[in-house]
């Protein structure tokens, strides 16, 4: 075991990703011909987790990873002394509350269920779109981090249920509004246009939180690499991505 | 009536097919203690097991009052079971209950309530001497004990047949002597059918009625008692019952009989008798006798006079008083 | 994250582990008893042997041990429903860790009873004993040092899976230590809890291990 | 997904979840054996009774076996590089698997050792045996047939715990049905995957079983 | 040479202690077989399993050879324990391992190759009759056989001590005979020092020199076979030694002479002389006799005639001729 790993850091013309399963992996799939006619072997690792594709990368048993969006990528770095770096930004999966047992956002009643994510990212945006919203507010320093501890004022007594993002869809029956990934609303038999409220495209949170591809900082112009972002960033990639999401997953390039 | 029909058991092993037992007939009538003994291996275990059914026969019926046992559904032969008490050879107590509770077992499965149960329990307990170890669990008895728990535990439920494999092999001739007087007491005043496996013929003499010699699975020999312990046919028996002579060629040619004391009082001087009114030598080489109840039970080995007149005087005199002998081939013994 | 947040989140981390943790274990067994013992009766030699039902039983307990629990979990969402009459929180991490763990447990139950002596289990057939008189009063009884140790097995099983918890918005310690300490890389945290389920796991190993010797009545107090 | 794609991924999945679960099944066991013995012969009462050792490894074995596996899975990250090289793929599965069956199979091998009779240990010791030689010749050839009942539960715990092997990136079945079908909700696949876990749980079932019942010597084949 | 010096052992139960063994002091000499009898529950297997510190007495100490073994580091124990041969009451054979691999095992602890140590276990498996049974495991073989295997194991490795715990008590009387025979001649070949729990007393009479009997965990007599097998003086050793004379409450007043015979040839007609030469009247009561080699051993129970002359004849007689007697109370037997 220990030479394989080697001899894939040191191949040029194998590129292992990590990715998340949807829809990076997904996407990812579709290059996978581009750049063989490059001469370029994609390697797709899937991961359903998210620390551990960044532990992975910089221990150098990936080339790159594509799963995150910047924000979280600062804070793992902060927390984890590492080095890593965008090497381009590829997608936006806008963000949205869904309906519930209550049908709006103004009707909610005292106590009601609000279901939001349970990771570090996701839940952090959920809750930040909830203040949006008007029915929290948030500490001055919480950003991106934020957790339920967070919540300095709750003035409808909002119940928050944190719960595994690809299970919310599964639970909303149970809950008078839940604030949803895009891709697992979708997935789960909602649309996007049914959102109460969602992130839109053009606003801060698109730049924000649009999906990268990370690498170890002084690899991001790697031959490689290159060639990976350009195959990713490619009008059939784009193409892709609108037919098959239904609004749930955008390009930003 | 126990009747056993033409019952063959065989056991697979990986290498060949052992037969415990094979093709046995035999009928043991109600209220009879029925002795079975032979060499070890024979077949005694395996037979009385075939009784209740643990082991099922691969041939053959077992009639239970004229009841078919072998052709029972679960149900029914569970009932016909709960008639019948066994004793274990190696006991089988429940480990996780103490002596008192195992008594219970019995009486809790056919139905009895607990207090009754418990009393009935003790009641046996100190039947078989163990009032004082009541609360003690089976690891924590001795091997006599446990035995005697086993005991009690066969007879709590008032069975109508008591299977009893080697049950007073761990107990010393004093709590034996207890143990088959308890017996014989419960067959003469319940009429139960006993069942004995022992390799003490002490006890099938004290105890049994008629008894079966079992030898590599077959019956070799089945009548009454005082015949059979009188007169063995089969090379088993005799090895079994006779008292072993070994070494003793220098008899050979010698007058040798065997007399046979079936309960003729023991207060009549036999030999002394003998001796003084044939006025001849009789030398005793070997006697297991015991008086029981005023009654002598056992045998006696004696060596004649060469002279055939003295010997013909004292088949006489035997004959005049009724006890039964033999003439026996110092080459059979 | 300061101190008078964590111990609130602690305690109520504690009690919602317990809870979930000790009220699965109830369940599965209530449930794990009766298939092992049906496992075990029909089996080959065993006192009710059956094989169809034997096989039957068997394939649906592998089926249960064989899916993954976050798919079991999804899998069984309108039963989780149906029972608990929802499907987040502590309550519905119960359901699928019950059906998660009750074959399981019939498996542990079934090689436990598969130690009781076979002459003592013939002794009370000798006696006329019905299957369920021999379940009731000799096979659990007898196995009951060996099942206690199971048990102590598998309530710990259990307590693993209960991490799992997050899944559908269930609270407890395991969940606090993969959100808090895996997720946001607040070690502290994670140390806390982690230490904090070894306690638990301690104690109920303990408790276990103790009954079990108490219990076990072979063992020679010498 | 068409079913030209669909057959390597399986067959693959199929290839990846045998290696993993055979794997470290056998590494937990050499690992799971010595120490459930040495917890059973430094216990109260055993052929080399020891309480500090039996204190202290009784607890490393409830600590591995409280952590969270997802958390157990990063705080030995560099653990299973040195181990295996990496800290992807299937192999990077096994070192943590390994880490988390181990104890559990302890327990379990505890807990077969202690249903073997105690007269016959103490004819063992009668003879002269070293703790050792007990162990080789007595307990664990007396407990065969549990200790084998033993690890056909313990390798499908592994079976199922190889399932979350997506966590690192891991392939198998488990991985396969999690990612499919609880991520992007293809329940067709998942379906198919579910039915050769299933499948292949129900084989190493079977085989455990049939082995545990040959090699009883305590079981009458009549 | 054995040495148990004020050894006592007390096990705890819930509700109280129970002292199996106390105060007990015993030297057990080299080369002697040595019998331990006593009731069911008396103490004996515990204080055979002290020897070998199976049993940890709680007081006293044991001795093996001037070693004590009461002191010894665990090493050394075993070590000592490897010379220590011991069959079981309940035989505790390997289940999972054949019959030959059973008698094997101790030879493969004491370091002899696989090889020798099949050859060896074959030939002990064929002393105890076992040779077609050598491959099946314990729970294919009935009680007595897998006492036999358990005897054949014990004596594997040759041990220079070997600790019996009724070891013929699932046996039948001829392969009883045939495993005593072979008890005593390892004991006469090898010098090997033999401790010999039993409840039966014609194997304490056939092959023990010395004898202790045990009551309630105490030694209540202790010495040559034949002297307690002639006069036992405790209540214990009566009622388990001399033959019981239940119910003959008319003999009351009347004189009772036991006879011991412990190797007087049987060719010499004792009581047909006696009867003769006396010309008196005797009544045997009650006999255990055998004629081992040609010559007799047991004990035989006359009643003699009431006149006090005649008495005095048949003492005369009995002491010209050399046999131990003693008189006896009808109460004391
Ligand atoms: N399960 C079994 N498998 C194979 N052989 C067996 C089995 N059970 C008994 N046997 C064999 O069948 C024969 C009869 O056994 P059984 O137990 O009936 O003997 P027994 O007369 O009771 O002997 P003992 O006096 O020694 O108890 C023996 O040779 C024994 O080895
Ligand atoms: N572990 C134990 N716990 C409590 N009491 C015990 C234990 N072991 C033995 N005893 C008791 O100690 C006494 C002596 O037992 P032991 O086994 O030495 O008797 P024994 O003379 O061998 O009897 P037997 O002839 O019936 O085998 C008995 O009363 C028994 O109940
Ligand atoms: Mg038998
Ligand atoms: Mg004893």
């Amino acid at each position: 075991g220990c030479s394989k790993a080697e001899d894939k850091e040191s191949d040029d013309k194998t590129i292992v990703v990590g990715a998340g399963i949807t829809p990076h992996a997904e996407i990812l799939e579709q290059v996978k011909d581009v750049l063989a006619q490059e001469g370029y072997t994609l390697e797709i690792v899937e991961y359903n987790d998210y620390v551990l594709p960044n532990t992975a990368l910089n221990d150098g048993e990936l080339d790159a990873n594509y799963f995150q969006h910047q924000p979280y990528l600062d804070d793992f770095n902060q927390e984890n002394k590492t080095n890593m770096v965008s090497a381009a930004s590829i997608h936006f999966e806008p963000f949205g509350i869904y309906a519930g047992k209550t049908s709006s956002i103004s009707d909610l009643a005292e106590g009601a269920k609000v279901a939001i994510p349970n990771d570090t990212s996701n839940e952090a945006r959920a809750l930040l779109l909830l203040e949006a919203q008007g029915l929290i507010t948030l500490k001055k320093d919480a950003g991106l981090t934020a957790t339920v501890l967070d919540i300095e004022e709750n003035p409808l007594n909002l119940e928050i249920e944190e719960i595994e993002a690809a299970q919310i869809a599964r639970a909303l029956s149970d809950v008078d509004i839940a604030c949803i990934n895009g891709n697992y609303a979708i997935q789960g038999g909602l649309s996007v246009s049914d959102a109460l409220a969602v992130e839109s495209a053009d606003s801060l949170a698109a730049s924000t939180y649009a999906n990268i591809l990370a690498v170890n900082a002084g690899h991001e112009n790697d031959e490689k690499i290159q060639a990976l972002v350009k195959a990713l960033q490619s009008e059939e990639v784009r193409k892709f991505i609108q037919d098959n999401y239904d609004g749930a997953v955008v390009p930003v390039f | 009536m126990i009747r056993i029909e033409n019952v063959s058991k065989a056991f697979q092993t990986s290498k060949d097919e052992i037969k415990a037992v094979s093709h046995i007939n035999l009928t043991i009538e109600d209220g009879s203690i029925f002795g079975i003994i032979g060499l070890s291996g024979a077949g005694k275990s395996t037979l009385v097991r075939c009784i209740n059914l643990l082991e099922r026969p691969t041939k053959g019926k077992i009639f239970l009052n004229n009841i078919e046992l072998t052709a029972l559904p679960p149900k029914q032969l569970r009932k016909e079971r709960e008639k019948i008490g066994m004793i274990f050879q190696q006991f089988n107590l429940l480990e996780q209950r103490n002596a008192i509770r195992n008594v219970c077992y019995p009486l809790e499965i056919a139905g009895v309530s607990k207090k009754e149960a418990m009393i009935k329990a003790e009641k046996l307990l100190k039947l078989v001497g163990l009032e004082d170890r009541m609360n003690n669990y089976p690891s924590q008895l001795s091997g006599g004990q446990k035995q005697r728990v086993a005991i009690a535990r066969a007879l709590a439920t008032d069975p109508q047949v008591l299977l009893c494999d080697e049950a007073t092999s761990a107990l010393d001739p004093n709590t034996t002597r207890s143990i088959l007087d308890l017996l014989k007491s419960i067959n003469e005043s319940m009429g139960v059918t006993i069942v004995v496996i022992t390799h003490e013929m002490k006890v099938v003499e004290q105890i049994c009625n008629r008894v079966a010699v079992l030898d590599q699975g077959c019956v070799v020999e089945t009548g009454e008692v005082k015949d059979i312990f009188l007169s063995p046919k089969s090379r088993i028996a005799q090895e079994l019952i006779l008292p072993k002579n070994k070494g003793i060629a220098s008899l050979q040619g010698k007058r040798i009989v065997r007399l046979a004391f079936d309960g003729q009082s023991s207060f009549e001087p036999v030999i002394a008798n003998l001796v003084l009114k044939c006025q001849t030598m009789v030398n005793i080489l070997g006697a297991s006798t015991e008086d029981v109840g005023g009654k002598a039970f056992g045998q006696m080995l004696l060596q004649l006079p060469d002279d055939e007149l003295a010997i013909a005087r004292v088949k006489n005199y035997l004959d005049s008083i009724g006890i039964n002998y033999e003439e026996s081939d110092v080459n059979g013994i | 994250m300061e101190f008078n947040q964590l111990l609130p989140l602690l305690l109520e981390g504690i009690k919602e582990t317990l809870y979930m943790t000790v009220l699965s274990t109830v369940f599965s067994y209530l449930l794990g008893i009766p298939v092992g013992v049906i496992l075990f009766i029909t089996d080959k030699n065993g006192v009710w042997e059956c094989k169809p039902i034997n096989m039957i039983l068997g394939i649906i307990v592998n089926l249960a041990r064989s899916i993954p629990f976050i798919i079991l979990l999804v899998a069984i969402l309108p039963f989780t429903k149906a029972v608990v009459g929802t499907t987040i929180g502590s309550n519905a991490t119960i359901v699928p860790l019950v059906v998660a763990a009750a074959p399981f447990i019939a498996r542990m139950v079934q090689s436990s009873l598969k130690e009781v002596d076979a002459g003592v289990i013939e002794a009370a057939l000798a006696m006329g004993s019905s299957p369920l008189q021999i379940i009731w009063n000799v096979l659990l009884p007898e196995a009951r040092p060996s099942l206690m140790i199971g048990c102590t097995i598998a309530i710990t099983t259990i307590l693993g899976y209960s991490a799992m918890a997050g899944f559908v918005g269930g609270g407890g310690l395991g969940a606090i230590a993969v959100n808090y300490g895996y997720y946001r890389y607040q070690t502290n945290i994670m140390f806390i809890t982690v230490a904090l389920l070894v306690i638990i796991v301690q104690i109920f190993q303990e408790i276990g291990m103790k009954l079990a010797n108490k219990t076990d009545k072979r063992i020679k107090n010498s």
